[in-house]
C-alpha cells in the first residue's frame, strides 16, 4: 500500500484537521465525536442539512459544508457509516429551530444508524435517502439500490431550497424529488486500498473492469473484458436511461464523476463521449458537472448520473454556493 | 453473569477474532465493503478500555456503558446492531440484582429480538441474523424444556456453527451484500461469522469455568 | 493500460470537446490548431496571457482560462510541448492591442517553441519563464530548474494585474516576481503512462517512490523507500525552505498539489502535515490551495510549493476568478 | 538532391525508425519525458503525407513546406530544432536551380547552425547536436579536401555512430536530460540516437544508389 499517511488510525483525524485548516474561511471541523460545520452559525429559521458516511468519499461530504449546501457532515471511518453520536452533536449544534434534514445515502449501516439518531433527537427532522445507483436491483426482496453520486447532486439542489427559507417539509420533498429524477452507474479499472486493511479491497486483472462497481470498491453487475471509452459510456448510459427514461428533449443534468485515480482528462473524454450518445437520443444536457466528487479512495474508475431537471431544480441548482468543493456566484 | 465476566470475555472474544481476523477480513472483502472486521476489532477494544470505569458499576449501568461505546464507536451495520442489541440488554429488568444463566437468556433473546427490529432482516437473508436468531431460539428453548445449562450452552455452540455456514449458500436481501444478487453466493456473511465466533467464545468461557 | 479512451490518435481531442463543451459559459475549443480561449473576446487595452504546454497536466492550462487568469491555453500532445502556430493562432484570437505575455514552464521544448511563436509575432509580447522546481539544480551550465506547479499561482496573480490594467512589462514584472517567490517540490509513488506508449514511463518497486520527480514521470532527485506522510513532507519543505529562505513570520501560500492519482483526503493530510512543520518554524500560512491542479496523467504522487506572499501579491490572489478549475468571487 | 528524394528518404526514414521504435522509446523514457518517438514518427508521418503537395513544387517551397509541417505537428524540442534546421535549408542559396551533393552539405551545415542557435547547445551538452555538429563538420571538411562522395558519406556514417555513443557517458546540461545530473550518464540520448539513423538511412541511401 502506497498512501501519504502516518498511521492507519491516524489517518482520519490528520486529512480532517488539514481539511479544517485549508478552509477556515468555510468550515470548523469538530473532534471525539467527529463533525464538520460550517464556519458561521446557521441563521434562524433555516433548515439544517446534514449528511454524513463513511470516510473514503472525499469531498463528499465534507466538500459541500458550507453556504448553499450543507450546515454539516458527519465523517465515520473509511468506509464504515458514522454513528448516532456524531449525527446529535451535529444537529445540536446546527439545528437553528426549523429542523433537520438528515442525506443519508442507502446502506444499511448508514440508515441505521442514521435511524437511531433520529430516533435520539428531540427537534423535527427527516431524512432523505439517496438510491441512485442502477447498477443493482430495486426489488422488494432487497434493502433496495445503494446512494452514490446523486447524493452530490440532491445536496446542492436541497441545499438552495433551505438556504432560500423552503420549509423542512418542502425541503425532504424535493430531496426525494431530486433522487427519483437521478440515476447513476460506475465503473472501476482498479480497487481502492482501506488504510488499515493495507491491501486492496479486490483482485482485477490487467484487462478487466467492475461494470457497476459500488463506491467502497463492492462488486457491481460483472466483471467485464475492458471496453473503449465509448463503450463503457454507452453501456452506462443504457442502463441509466434503461431506469430514468429521459424522454427526447427532456433537459438533463450530465455529471462525470471520477473514482479519485482517474485524472481529469479522462473524466472530459467520458463527457465527449456521453454527449455523443445522448445527443443522438436528442436528450439536452442542460448543465454539466464533471470532476472527482463522489469518489473511492484511490480507485481507478468513473460513474456518469443523470439528473432529469425542470425548472425548479434548475434554478437550484444554478443559486449560488460556497463550498470547498463546489463554488459558483460568489 | 457478572461485570467481570462481561470484561473477562471481551478479551477472550479479542483473542478470537484477532487469530481469526484475516479470514473475516476476507469475507467482507468479498461481499462486503471490507470493513467489518476493523469495526469488530475496534468495538471490542473500546469494551476492554473501558474496565476499569465499569468495573464496580452495577449491572445496567454498565452494559448501558458499553452500548454506548460500541454504539459510538464502530459505526457501520455492526456498530448499530451490537449496539442495539447491549442497549437492549442493559433494560433488562431487575438485573442490578444479579442475572442467572436463565436471566442473561432472558435479556440476550430481548436483544436479539431488538435487533432483529432494527435491521428488519429475520433468518434466511444472509446477516448476522442468520446467527443470532437460531441461538436464541435455542438457549430459550433449552430453558423451557429445562434443560441443564451445560448442555444448552453446547448445543448453542453446534447451532451457531451450522447457521454460520448455512450463510454460505443463501442470496442476500439485507446489507451490503444483497447489491450482488447471484454473486454473493458461496460466500459465508462476515457478521455471521464473527457473530458466531463471539457466542462460541462466550458459550466455551462458561463450560470452562 | 487502463484508461478511458478510444484511441491515442484521438485521446486529446476528444477530450478537449468534452472539456469545450462542459464549459460552454467559461471555453471556446478550437481545432487544428489546437488552442482554448475565454468564451468571451479579451477587453480592449487588456494584456492577453497565454499559456501552454504538453497535455497530461490538467486542468493546467486549459482549465484555467477565463476571467481573472488565461487569456488563452494552447495544449500540446501527451508531454510534448505545442508548437508556435497553436500560439500564433492563439495570440492572433485574444490580442486586444495591449500584447501578449507567454507563460512558459522552462522545459527547452516549450521554451524554444515558444520562442519561435514570438519571433514570428507581430504585436508587442513578453515571455515568463516559470522554474519553481527545487527538486533540480540551478547551476549556470544547465538549462535550470524545471518550472512545475507554481505557474498555476503565476497564472493566477498574473491574470488579476491584467484584468486589473497592469501594463505587459508590469505582468511580465509581477510574473517574474512570483515565479521568484515560489518553490515546488513533488514526489510519485506510481508512473503515469503515455497513451500512445501504453505502458508505464517508469518501474517502481512496492516499497519505492521517487523523490523530486518531474511532472512528466522523470526522475528526480533519488528514488527512495516509502515513508510516512510527515517523514516525505518535512523533506520536501526542507529543500524548498533551503532554496526560498522564507523568514520566520514571513506570509506564504501554502499549496498542495496532486498529480492525478491521489485523492483528496491524501493532500489534505499533507497539508496537515506540512502545517505542522511551518508552524513549527513560525511561517504563517496566510492562503492555501488543496487539490489537483499540475498533474502528471494518472500518476500518484503530490508536490508541495510555497509562495512567499506581500501585499501586492495577495491582493491578486485574492481577487475574483472564474475558470473551470479556479473560480472564487464571481 | 530531388524533392523525389526527399519524399523517398522520410521513407526510408519511418522504415528504420519504427524498427527502432522500442529502443529509442526506451531512452526518452530513462532521461526524459517519454514521448521522442511518438514526436518523431509523427513528424515523418506528416511528411511523407506532403508527397502530392510537394513533389513538383520548387525545393525552396518543397523544403519549407516541410519544415512548416515538422514545425506544427511534432512539438516538444525535437519539433523547434527539426523545425529549424528545415526553414534553414529552405532558404538555401539558389536551391531551386537544382541541388548537388556539394550544395546539400552546404544547407545541411546551414541548417545544423541554426539549430544550434536555437537550442544553444554545443558537442559534449548530450542532445542530438552531439550527432548533427560533427557530421556537419565531416561533411563540410570532405568537400574541403574534395574528397569523393562515397568516402564523405561512409565517414558520416562513422562519425554520427561514434558520436551517438558519446552520448552515453556525458552529463546533459541542454534538455530534460540536464535536471538529472548524475543520473543522466549510462544513458545515450534519444535525440542524438534517432538522429544517428535519419542521418545513416539517407547518406546509406545515396551510397546505394
Ligand atoms: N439489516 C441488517 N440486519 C442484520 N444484520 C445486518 C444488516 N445489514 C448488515 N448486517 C450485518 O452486518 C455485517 C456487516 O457489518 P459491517 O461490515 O461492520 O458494516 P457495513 O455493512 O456497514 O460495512 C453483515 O455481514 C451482516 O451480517
Ligand atoms: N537545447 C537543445 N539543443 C539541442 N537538442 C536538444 C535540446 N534540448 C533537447 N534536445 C534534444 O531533444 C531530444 C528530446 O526530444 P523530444 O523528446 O522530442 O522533446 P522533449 O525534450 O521536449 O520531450 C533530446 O534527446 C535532445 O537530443
Ligand atoms: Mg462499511
Ligand atoms: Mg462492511
Ligand atoms: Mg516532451
Ligand atoms: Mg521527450
Amino acid at each position: 500500500m502506497k498512501k501519504f499517511m502516518n498511521s492507519a488510525d491516524d489517518f482520519l483525524k490528520e486529512s480532517l484537521q488539514g481539511f479544517g485548516a485549508a478552509h477556515q474561511d468555510i468550515v470548523n471541523c469538530h473532534y471525539d465525536p467527529n463533525f464538520i460545520t460550517r464556519a458561521t452559525p446557521t441563521k434562524e429559521g433555516k433548515v439544517a442539512l446534514i449528511s454524513g458516511g463513511g470516510s473514503g468519499h472525499e469531498p463528499m461530504h465534507g466538500g459541500l459544508v458550507g453556504y448553499g449546501m450543507l450546515d454539516a457532515a458527519c465523517p465515520g471511518f473509511v468506509f464504515s457509516s458514522p454513528t448516532p453520536d456524531q449525527m446529535l452533536a451535529a444537529a445540536e449544534k446546527v439545528d437553528s429551530g426549523a429542523g433537520v434534514l438528515f442525506i443519508v445515502k442507502n446502506y444499511s449501516g448508514d440508515v441505521m444508524n442514521f435511524q437511531m439518531a433520529a430516533e435520539m433527537m428531540q427537534g423535527p427532522n427527516e431524512s432523505v435517502l439517496t438510491n441512485d445507483d442502477v447498477a443493482v436491483e430495486d426489488s422488494s426482496f432487497t434493502t433496495g439500490r445503494r446512494g452514490v453520486a446523486a447524493t452530490v447532486v440532491v445536496e446542492k439542489i436541497v441545499g438552495s431550497l433551505a438556504e432560500h427559507g423552503g420549509s423542512l417539509q418542502e425541503c425532504k420533498a424535493l430531496g426525494d424529488k431530486v433522487n427519483k429524477n437521478s440515476g447513476s452507474m460506475g465503473v472501476a479499472f482498479s480497487s481502492c486500498t482501506v488504510p488499515a486493511a493495507g491491501k486492496p479491497n479486490f483482485d482485477i486483472g490487467d484487462d478487466e473492469m467492475e461494470f457497476g462497481v459500488g463506491i467502497h470498491g463492492e462488486p457491481g453487475r460483472r466483471r467485464d473484458k475492458m471496453k473503449s471509452a465509448q463503450e463503457i459510456t454507452n453501456e452506462l448510459l443504457e442502463a441509466i436511461n434503461e431506469d430514468l427514461k429521459p424522454e427526447a428533449n427532456e433537459e438533463i443534468l450530465l455529471f462525470v464523476n471520477g473514482m479519485g485515480g482517474t485524472p481529469l482528462t479522462e473524466l472530459y473524454l467520458i463527457y465527449d463521449n456521453a454527449k455523443n450518445m445522448l445527443d443522438k437520443k436528442n436528450i439536452k444536457i442542460s448543465r454539466s458537472l464533471v470532476g472527482n466528487y463522489c469518489t473511492s479512495l484511490e480507485m481507478q474508475g468513473a460513474s456518469i448520473t443523470l439528473t432529469k431537471l425542470d425548472e425548479e431544480l434548475l434554478k437550484h441548482w444554478d443559486s449560488s454556493v460556497h463550498t470547498a468543493a463546489m463554488r459558483w456566484g460568489v | 453473569m457478572s461485570v467481570n465476566f462481561l470484561i473477562h470475555s471481551a478479551k477472550e472474544i479479542q483473542a478470537v477474532i484477532d487469530a481469526n481476523a484475516s479470514e473475516i477480513e476476507k469475507l467482507d472483502q468479498e461481499i462486503g465493503d471490507g470493513d467489518h472486521i476493523f469495526n469488530v476489532q475496534r468495538g471490542i477494544k473500546l469494551v476492554i478500555e473501558l474496565e476499569a470505569v465499569i468495573k464496580d458499576l452495577p449491572m445496567s449501568k454498565a452494559l448501558n456503558q458499553i452500548a454506548m461505546k460500541v454504539l459510538s464507536g464502530i459505526g457501520g451495520s455492526s456498530g448499530a446492531l451490537f449496539g442495539t442489541l447491549f442497549m437492549t440488554m442493559a433494560k433488562g429488568n431487575d438485573i442490578d440484582n444479579g442475572v442467572d444463566y436463565k436471566k442473561a437468556i432472558e435479556i440476550f433473546a430481548d436483544g436479539v429480538e431488538a435487533v432483529k427490529q432494527r435491521g428488519k432482516a429475520d433468518v434466511g437473508e444472509k446477516t448476522m441474523m442468520d446467527v443470532l436468531i437460531p441461538v436464541s431460539n435455542c438457549l430459550k428453548k433449552g430453558v423451557e424444556d429445562n434443560k441443564d445449562v451445560k448442555e444448552i450452552l453446547k448445543e448453542a455452540i453446534e447451532v451457531a456453527e451450522k447457521a454460520m455456514f448455512s450463510t454460505k449458500d443463501l442470496l442476500a436481501t439485507k446489507g451490503r451484500a444483497s447489491f450482488l444478487g447471484e454473486r454473493a453466493k458461496g460466500h459465508i456473511d462476515p457478521g455471521a461469522r464473527s457473530s458466531q465466533l463471539m457466542i462460541k467464545t462466550v458459550c466455551e468461557s462458561v463450560l470452562n469455568s
